[in-house]
């Protein structure tokens, strides 16, 4: 028997947890190092499945089916396209950071540091599971499974208002997730009286309905990814998880988690709703659009840190979720491009915010000033993270931001340009807290604050390397998520738009 | 032809300013040499560059060298390759040229400051980022070196960042860069939309069989992208507040080189405005407009950077009115452009020079009879000064008086608008930069007694001098057998010669055009040199005065227009986030809550009332089955 | 006149019969065996009988599908699945129930009297509380498979008497205790005379009691449907009783709060498999027929059943009425399985009923490992910071609480989603949609006493975790492995119910 | 009304006769039972409702049922209800105000909602067959025929209702058995506990009452040889009911030793 | 005579039960009016049997009869214990459950 790449990266972190588990209970440092190492193995059996992908090939690729509930016609299916495989990349990527990034964030919870690290690995078998799962059953499985250590890390790590914030979190993603239940119950039916049960994706991409119960059936998985993702006005419970949770948890919950969301509107909601996709787009541009310009504003006016990033997220999943909706192959492959960067930059602001306020002991960013004569390192840390958020030129998130923004623009003008606006907000809402944070005078008990130390720089050098280098060569990422966005575009029918002149 | 050294011309200051910047306190020794040195190899590379392009026919000396693809989506493909063309060389060599020099400059003036190896890094990285500008084969290559020289403005504006106002200045002038950015941006996108390219050759040819409203449309947001980064009116607040960064940055990237992007900008783009004369009637208008608007607040500025900054805008107003004029104007605006770029390079270095020498007071109002102490400052500033009032034969006459011609022969009414703008223009200049003079070199002493002004080191004012040659002399070598013109004659493409109706002999023209720098001048040596100078700005000024003193309220009326109600906004919304959206949600669950805890008191605790529920349920069954039945 | 002398199919029979004949034993060992070894002889000898019972019901799984007892019973395949269930949930339970902490020594003597103190002090146990469970195991055993109206309402009382009277004698808090034994009894009572009434109609309809007769009479009756309507009205209440659906509901909240822990837990589970089981075999073979009269309302009932014990357990303060209200909530999910009327309806209801018992006793099983000096806490707020406490307690709890929410990879999920499903294919599609909707709100009280376990701060006041004997730890433990089991492979007991489950008529 | 004349007139056989005598006076005693205050009289008349059924019963062919409405449920269950309602004070009586609020009305409303839909209901009803009769199924005779269903047909409900049977019996054992947890004290063991105590003066056994006193009635205290009473001597039951009188009063004469005794 | 006379008389004994048992409050004489509910059913039965013309009705009846007689001893039983405990046969006493 061959071994599925896939089920063999999702393993590991869960073998991991379990080992963690047998640890003795002091043993906080053995914890971590050996929750670092897991996730780190993890992310090398991960890139050894990126360089045997086919990056040409528009099949699912490491295919695994195994019957799990026969009698629903549920299978453990998994497989992945290029833009699954970023996905998944950049989590596993970002799992062992995180955990390098915020070594001693465990320390201040209600329960041990063993369990904190036990849950981060959990998580990431998960985060594995759900971008690599072809079966719609074992996606809402994992989709809502997740939620339950997401929890445990914000309520039992975070600061503040933790526990409000955990429910909330909870509370909003399990009415979404239970509203794309039923859907996924009508499917399931449907697909009973078209020639037997199944949850297998591609079989049920053909199934015939009529376009009011794909409407309705749309809406009931858009909303849960909306939420998800989140897009005005289902994203109240981001910035208060975001402003509780520690900021490991944020990046995993803002980089990752999220990331299902707009997933799953590429994954789903097009590949099994085309028609009403198509019926809603409209909608959800406005959505989106709405989405970026609110954001950026409400980023704009915040007075913490954690919240600031957290608004600037969502304006950022706007973005995303107008790629994928204008579904042109610019905007598409922008779209997942987006996902990856923005994992990556959120990643940086977080851990870099994240040690600013662990060493202030504040987050309101009035309470910094001058960082970057105390703490020059940790300044241009944080600063470059947030010209990747604001999407400077030469930096990753450019490039996708562009390709979203074009793309749109050719079937979409209005949308792109009002859109375009928010990269004005964009400058304000990061150059606000730079300016707060890190230039004027040093605010007073600021003044000894240390810099990044090894192990810090060592965890945000490769997530800054790799801000820049994709910024400069994005091509093998793209070279990667352009045929599966190619893929998802011609599956709904939808064709780039021909410009008026052609040129060369 | 290819030619694989265009990219070191980038690669040398990228690699230096990276190296700079990674490698710490370590290299506080040496980096300045560092700096210098790149900037300095890029320099000499691009004089190889250059010669191997004289030695070409003029139609072969375009050069391009592809490196990678960079994004390929579909019909969206933009490779990372560069064009060197004799449009860009004129950039690449001033850029690289005068930047040496302010790099030399730097050198000096900044040797007492703790981090002069970041402000080296700053400078190469600005050199870098402004080549790439000029050097990408297209507009989303352009983009990143115009969104690149941005970052390092914005670096180097907040270079004292401690100083809450400087940051601020900092933040401004990206926040406005921004706003010139989103027109670039859309601009791009329409290319794309419209005609399946971004980049200038397959825009340039498909531009012909484009509707004339796309066109427009790429070229009003091409002219918003470069009024940001020119601080054209309406987007010109930025430049003043600029100068908060150190004075070589001043020189070097807010006169000689960056603010003259909009222009290269509009230069390059010569396909879509030629092609679209709306947009160019914009273009002209915005010139002509902030030629006038920077001459006038420079006429009442105290601060002699300020004074310089506005001059500034006001001399990039010409350039872009010359490149607004179409095919006859775009080498005029290059060659304004150049010898603007060495004669108000080295006056800002002058500048900068008098306050190396007098504590960094910017106060012309505290200097006066500098000359005595700075005999070379003077010397330098001096020629500057007559470069840029255009007094024959120096460089700004022949450059400027080109653009008054020109504007003139616009034709129609449209022309005598334009030239009259122009030539009020030339004698408003005359009168602030003849009031600059005066209150800097000659006249009282008026300055504090701590200050012990005395002449610059030897590092700062050979640049100042170097500068001073290229004041006196460019402006004879461009016009000489109209080398410029047909120099650049391939890349804007003047279809032809077209014989113009001259309105008036161009001698006529220049006879004008000095007689009003006379006029200018004598007003201001009637004002300042016939009465005493006070050292705090006399306040019983009329309203006038003091609106032209608010930089005739750019600040307040951005303000007014954008900050105030941004704010509300965001506050507003703040509001509405928390009390209708989560509102909303909380609102949703307290109902829940509250009809649980409603419905909770039917369980009372007496048995009877359930059995009471119970018989009603019964009750209401029954009741179903008699209307059912019925 | 000729007598049919009847024959009784023993082995068919023999799941009840050994029960019956456990208690029975039971009552004598209580007359002749001593006091200090009554306990364990008692315990073992229920255990035994359960042990024999499930062991038979699983050898005549083959020999199902036929009617026992000159037709009295029925033995298919449901049936033995839905014995095997309360059979199982017994097993666990019974290890429960054995943790004597639970129940009055003396029920004679009056609250707070010497004699109840003395009894208590001398470890007198209450023995006879195993005959009484066995007795309604055994009625329980037989109300799923009753084949006529007489058996099934004389295992409704068989199994409703000694639940009412073990409802009575909770060692602690004994006069809520008592009350709830009380209003249990009359709420029973009035609720079997309903019943019985409803019985009379369908028996004046059919002409017979027999569920065979009954169908026949459904199927080709004469005359109209008033008749059948209100048999089916009176007879349906009489079960929603037992299952606790809205608007007859009400005794559970205070039933459940005042019984004895383990019998809450016991009752909760068993008796709702038994009265879904006779509901599904009454609607899904004698009524399908009238499926247009009946299921209207069987919607309606379900609707306000699923958001009112949603919407009511969110203020709760005591966790056995929280309890209580959930398993309201789950009543009204469960009855969309009856709704659904089809085979996957009937797989899933099974399906749910098993995964929502063993939960169920799980989750009680922990409600009594938390006392202070006066016994058992059941106020919430007390509950504050246990996972901090006794963070495996709070663990094994929250596990159960997100069973019952339907969180994916517990058994509540795959149970959810199966009879929401089936009801879907049936077009009951209103009632999936406030089924899920429900489920939302659900979800909020089980996360707030989540949120409360781990993430509130205890107060100080004395409240602890008492250490499981290895009894309770048992229970707890069995409970926890099949809730998990059955979330994550589904598979075996899906298939498993599969073939087996077809009504036979 | 018209109707209901006619069909009286119609069904006046002694049957129905019986029927319209008797059921008004059933409903009579049955709402009798909702009105009067005592709970004895509810169960008299509730003996009554029954007593009429089973002359209904005997009335409809099931002499058996009848018989044993009589004999077992008014019979015995009744009197059960009657020692229960003894035990707990016959004559208790209920205050009829209604103290949950708006109940009494819901109750009314419900109530005869519920007995006018379903009597209407009734009236709608048709079963499309005509009465049957019993005259075949009691051909040999009703208890036979009874006998015959529940030994074949219905044997194993009968079988499972003798579990019914021990559960209440069970039960109730379990709810009023009051088992001996301290072992009894016998008589030797008192005795020797009395003389074990330390004071002769408790191992005589105490006094009776009324000693020495005019009065000798159980509730007043002995006299001591000093005329002090002694109140020892009057059963604790009576003292803790408070029921012990004051000696004094039966005094032979004051004594002014009494106060020194104490 | 029309048996569904019976028939109302039984619905109407029921109906008088079923209010007895909501409003009385001594609980033995709601247990009673519970008796009254189950006698009304059994008339129901034996009407019943008389017009399907087979005695399966009487046999429930007698049933019900049997149940009745052990369901008064659990009733009464637990009707005692908790008079004894209270000293009140009220059920509106028992009200220490609730909400």
């Amino acid at each position: 028997m061959t071994i599925n790449w896939i089920s063999l990266t999702a393993l590991l972190p869960l073998i991991g947890a379990v080992l963690l588990a047998t640890l003795p209970k002091g043993a906080e440092l053995r914890a971590k190092q050996f929750a670092f190492g897991t996730t780190l193995i993890t992310a090398a059996s991960a890139i050894a499945m990126a360089v045997q992908f086919q990056r040409d090939n528009t099949n699912l690729q490491f295919v695994e089916v195994r019957s799990w509930i026969p009698s629903f016609g549920i299978n453990y299916a998994v497989g992945i396209d290029g833009i699954a495989l970023v996905l998944i990349l950049m989590s596993v990527i970002l799992a062992p950071i995180v955990i390098l990034a915020g070594w001693n964030e465990a320390q201040g919870g209600r329960w041990s540091v063993k369990t904190f690290y036990i849950l981060i690995l959990v998580l990431e078998t998960m985060m594995i599971g759900v971008f690599s799962a072809t079966d719609v059953f074992l996606f809402y499985v994992i989709f809502e499974a997740m939620l339950v250590p997401v929890y445990f890390l914000i309520g039992g790590y975070g600061t503040g208002e933790r526990s409000a914030a955990a429910v909330k979190f909870l509370l909003y993603s399990l009415f979404g997730g239970l509203l794309m239940l039923a859907s996924i119950i009508a499917i399931y039916v449907m697909s009973g009286d078209q020639g037997g049960h199944t949850f297998d994706i591609a079989k049920l991409a053909n199934l015939e309905m009529s376009s009011t119960t794909q409407n309705f059936l749309f809406l009931g998985f858009f909303i849960a990814f909306a939420i998800k993702a989140p897009l005005w006005p289902f994203h109240t419970w981001l910035p208060d998880a975001a402003q509780s949770a520690t900021p490991g948890t944020s990046v995993l919950l803002l980089g990752v988690l999220d990331k299902v969301g707009t997933f799953g509107m590429i994954r789903y909601c097009l590949t099994l709703f085309p028609e009403a996709s198509k019926t809603f787009t409209p909608a959800i541009i406005v959505l989106a659009i709405i989405s970026i310009i609110y954001g950026a504003i409400l980023a704009i006016g915040q007075k913490d840190l954690k919240r600031l990033i957290a608004f600037t997220s969502i304006s950022h999943f706007g973005f995303i979720t107008m790629g994928i909706f204008a579904m042109t192959s610019q905007s598409q492959s922008g779209a997942t491009l987006y996902m990856f960067n923005h994992g990556f930059s959120t990643a940086a602001l977080f851990i870099v915010g994240g040690w600013m306020i662990a060493r202030r002991g504040s987050s309101t960013i009035s309470d910094f000033g001058g960082l970057q004569r105390v703490t020059p390192v940790m300044a241009w840390c944080f600063f470059l993270a947030g010209m990747s958020s604001l999407a400077l030129p030469g930096l990753s998130s450019f490039v996708s931001e562009f390709l979203v923004l074009v793309g749109t623009y050719t079937r979409y003008p209005v949308a792109a340009i009002i859109a375009t606006v928010g990269i004005i907000l964009a400058a304000l809402y990061i150059l606000i807290p730079v300016q707060r944070a890190l230039h004027g005078p040093t605010t007073p008990g600021n003044e000894n604050l240390p810099d990044l130390n090894l192990r810090e720089k060592i965890a945000i050098a490769p997530v800054l390397a790799a801000i820049i280098a994709l910024g400069f060569y994005p091509s093998p990422l793209l070279n990667v998520i352009n045929p599966a966005a190619a893929h998802v575009n011609s599956q709904i029918g939808f064709t780039d738009p021909v410009p008026t002149v052609e040129g060369k | 032809m290819t030619s694989n050294l265009i990219v070191y011309l980038i690669a040398i200051p990228l690699f230096s300013s990276a190296v700079l910047l990674l490698s710490g306190r370590k290299a506080n020794k040496w980096g300045h040499l560092l700096g210098t040195l790149a900037s300095a190899s890029s320099f000499g590379v691009s004089a190889y560059l250059f010669t191997q392009m004289l030695a070409q026919p003029a139609e072969d000396r375009a050069m391009t060298q592809k490196l990678f693809s960079w994004i390929s989506v579909g019909s969206f493909n933009v490779d990372a390759s560069l064009l060197l063309d004799q449009l860009s060389i004129c950039f690449v060599l001033l850029i690289t040229g005068v930047g040496t020099l302010i790099h030399i400059y730097s050198i000096s003036y900044m040797s007492h400051d703790l981090d002069r190896r970041r402000f080296f890094a700053y400078l190469n990285l600005f050199i870098a980022a402004m080549l790439l500008l000029v050097l990408g084969d297209s507009y989303l290559n352009l983009y990143v070196g115009w969104e690149g020289v941005g970052l390092a403005s914005y670096l180097l504006i907040g270079f004292w960042n401690e100083k809450p106002t400087y940051a601020t200045a900092a933040k401004k002038a990206f926040v406005m860069n921004r706003v010139g950015d989103l027109g670039l941006s859309l601009a791009i996108m329409i290319a794309f939309a419209s005609m399946g390219t971004v980049s200038f050759a397959g825009i340039k040819e498909a531009a012909p069989q484009a509707s004339t409203t796309t066109l427009t449309a790429i070229g009003i947001m091409l002219l918003i992208a470069a009024a940001g980064k020119s601080a054209q009116f309406p987007l010109q607040a930025w430049l003043g507040d600029a100068m908060a960064g150190p004075t070589p940055v001043s020189a070097l990237i807010h006169a000689a080189t960056m603010v003259t992007a909009g222009v290269y900008l509009i230069t390059r783009s010569n396909f879509i405005f030629d092609a679209a004369p709306t947009a160019q009637l914009l273009v002209v208008i915005v010139g002509a407009i902030t030629l006038l608007f920077g001459a006038v607040i420079g006429t009442a500025k105290d601060d002699i950077k300020k004074a310089l900054a506005a001059s500034t805008m006001s001399q990039i107003g010409y350039m872009t009115l010359a490149a607004g004029l179409g095919p006859v104007g775009y080498a005029f605006a290059i060659m304004h452009l150049l010898t603007h770029g060495f004669f108000k390079a080295g006056m800002f270095l002058g500048a900068g020079s008098v306050m190396h020498g007098m504590n960094d007071e910017v106060n012309m109002r505290k200097y006066g009879a500098l000359r005595k102490f700075m005999p070379i400052t003077f010397i330098t500033f001096g020629l500057g000064y007559l470069a840029i009032i255009g007094i024959p034969p120096f460089a700004g006459f022949y450059s400027k008086d080109m653009i008054i011609e020109t504007a003139l022969n616009a034709g129609g009414i449209k022309g005598i608008l334009l030239g009259s703008a122009a030539l009020f223009g030339a004698g408003l200049t005359a009168f602030y930069m003849t009031r600059v003079m005066i209150l800097t070199f000659t006249g009282t002493k008026r300055w504090d007694d701590d200050a012990h002004p005395h002449e610059s080191p030897i590092l700062m004012w050979l640049p100042m001098a170097i500068l001073a040659i290229g004041s006196v002399v460019s402006g004879f070598l461009f016009t000489r057998g109209d080398a410029l013109v047909h120099w650049l004659e391939p890349v804007v493409a003047s279809h032809g010669h077209e014989e113009h109706s001259e309105l008036l002999p161009p001698i006529v023209v220049s006879g004008i055009a000095l007689t009003i720098v006379l006029i200018g001048i004598s007003i201001a040596v009637m004002m300042y040199v016939r009465r005493p100078i006070e050292d705090v700005a006399p306040e019983n000024v009329s309203a006038l005065t003091r609106i032209v003193r608010q930089d005739l309220l750019q600040d307040a009326a951005n303000e007014a227009i954008f900050m105030r109600p941004g704010q509300a906004l965001t506050k507003t919304l703040i509001a509405v986030d928390e009390k209708v959206i989560d509102g909303a949600v909380h609102g949703v669950g307290a109902m829940a809550i509250g009809s649980g805890s409603e419905l909770r008191k039917s369980q009372t605790g007496y048995v009877r009332s359930y059995s009471a529920l119970i018989l009603v349920g019964a009750a209401a069954i029954v009741l179903g089955i008699w209307v059912i039945t019925q | 006149m000729d007598f049919n002398s009847p024959t009784l199919e023993y082995s068919l029979l023999a799941p009840i019969l050994i029960i019956l004949a456990g208690a029975l034993i039971g009552v004598l060992i209580e007359a002749f065996v001593g006091k200090t070894r009554r306990p364990v002889v008692q315990l073992s000898v229920a255990l035994a009988a359960l042990v024999l019972a499930l062991i038979q019901v699983i050898r005549i799984r083959e020999l199902s599908s036929t009617t026992a007892a000159m037709g009295s019973v029925v033995i298919d395949g449901p049936g033995l699945l839905f014995q095997g269930a309360i059979l199982i949930i017994a097993i666990i339970s019974i290890f429960l129930i054995a943790d004597q902490d639970n129940f009055t020594s003396s029920p004679a003597a009056l609250p707070g009297s010497d004699e109840e103190r003395q009894a208590t002090q001398s470890g007198t146990v209450l023995t006879e509380i195993y005959p009484l469970t066995l007795f309604a195991v055994a009625g329980m055993l037989l109300f799923p498979v009753a084949s006529d109206l007489i058996t099934l309402f004389v295992a409704l009382e068989v199994l409703s008497l000694p639940l009412y009277l073990m409802a009575g004698l909770s060692r602690h808090r004994r006069l809520a205790s008592q009350e709830a034994a009380l209003k249990y009894f009359l709420l029973g009572a009035f609720s079997s005379a309903f019943f019985l009434f409803g019985s009379a109609y369908l028996y004046g309809y059919a002409g017979t009691v027999s569920f065979a007769g009954i169908h026949a009479a459904v199927v080709g009756g004469t005359g109209n449907d008033v008749i059948l309507l209100l048999g089916i009205a009176f007879v349906s209440i009489g079960l929603l009783f037992k299952v606790s659906a809205v608007p007859f509901h009400a005794w559970s909240p205070d039933v459940y709060q005042g019984a004895p822990t383990p019998i809450t837990g016991f009752m909760a589970a068993a008796t709702k498999i038994a009265a879904f089981g006779a509901m599904l075999r009454l609607f899904y073979t004698v009524l399908a027929e009238a499926q247009w009269q009946w299921r209207p309302f069987f919607m309606v009932i379900a609707i306000i059943t699923m958001i009112f014990g949603s919407l009511v357990a969110i203020s709760q303060r005591d966790v056995k009425r929280m309890l209580a209200y959930s398993s309201i909530a789950h009543a009204g999910f469960l009855l969309t399985g009856v709704i659904a009327l089809n085979k996957a309806g009937l797989e899933a209801s099974i399906y749910y009923l098993f995964a929502y018992g063993v939960a169920t006793v799980g989750a009680f099983g922990i409600v009594t490992l938390v006392r202070d000096s006066s016994g058992e806490v059941s106020d919430l707020n007390r509950w504050a910071g246990l996972g901090k406490r006794s963070p495996w307690v709070a663990s094994a709890f929250a596990f159960f609480l997100l069973a019952f929410a339907g969180i994916p990879l517990t058994s509540g999920f795959i149970g959810k989603f199966a009879i929401f499903s089936a009801a879907y294919e049936s077009g009951a599609t209103a009632v999936v949609i406030v089924g899920v909707l429900s489920s939302a709100i659900a979800a909020f009280f089980y996360i707030r006493v989540i949120v409360l376990m781990f993430f509130t701060d205890a107060t100080e006041d004395g409240t602890s975790v008492v250490i499981p004997s290895i009894l309770t730890r048992l229970t707890i433990a069995i409970s926890l492995v099949i809730t998990v089991a059955l979330g994550v492979f589904p598979a075996p007991l899906l298939d498993f119910i599969k073939p087996l489950a077809i009504f036979i008529r | 009304m018209i109707n209901y004349a006619l069909e009286l007139g119609q069904t006046a056989k002694p049957e129905a006769l019986l029927f319209y005598i008797l059921a008004p006076l059933a409903v009579a005693a049955a709402i009798g039972m909702l009105v009067v205050k005592k709970a004895v009289h509810s169960a008299i008349l509730l003996a009554w409702v029954m007593v009429t059924l089973a002359i209904f019963y005997i009335a409809q062919d099931a002499a058996f049922l009848g018989i044993v409405q009589i004999v077992v449920y008014t019979g015995a269950v009744m009197m059960l209800f009657l020692f229960i309602l003894m035990l707990v004070g016959v004559d208790s009586s209920e205050s009829l105000t209604e103290t949950i609020k708006g109940l009494r009305w819901i109750a009314i409303t419900a109530s005869i909602g519920f007995g006018g839909l379903l009597i209407s209901l009734l009236g709608r009803a048709s079963l499309g067959r005509t009465t049957a009769g019993l005259a075949d199924a009691n051909s040999n005779g009703n208890v036979e025929g009874l006998a015959q269903l529940i030994f074949s047909d219905y044997v194993w409900p009968f079988e499972v209702i003798s579990a019914l049977l021990i559960t209440a019996a069970v039960g109730a054992m379990v709810l009023a058995h009051h088992e001996r947890t301290v072992k009894r004290v016998s008589q030797r063991e008192q005795s020797q506990a009395r003389f074990r105590s330390g004071s002769l003066a408790a191992a005589a056994g105490l006094p009776g009452p009324g000693v020495f006193a005019l009065h000798n009635a159980v509730d007043v205290p002995a006299l001591l040889p000093d005329g002090s009473p002694a109140p020892s001597s009057i059963s604790a039951t009576l003292k803790a009911r408070g029921d012990m009188l004051d000696s004094t009063q039966y005094q032979l004469d004051n004594n002014d030793n009494a106060a020194e005794d104490k | 005579m029309n048996s569904a006379n019976y028939l109302y008389l039984s619905a109407l004994l029921f109906t008088i039960g079923a209010v007895g048992v909501v409003i009385r409050r001594n609980a033995i004489v709601v247990f009673m009016c519970v008796e009254l509910m189950l006698n009304a059913a059994n008339l129901s039965f034996v009407t019943f049997s008389r017009i399907n013309g087979n005695l399966d009705g009487q046999v429930v009846a007698f049933f019900t009869m049997v149940v009745a007689a052990c369901e008064v001893v659990v009733g009464l039983a637990i009707i005692v214990t908790i008079y004894r405990s209270r000293r009140s046969a009220s059920v509106d006493d028992a009200n220490l459950l609730k909400r």
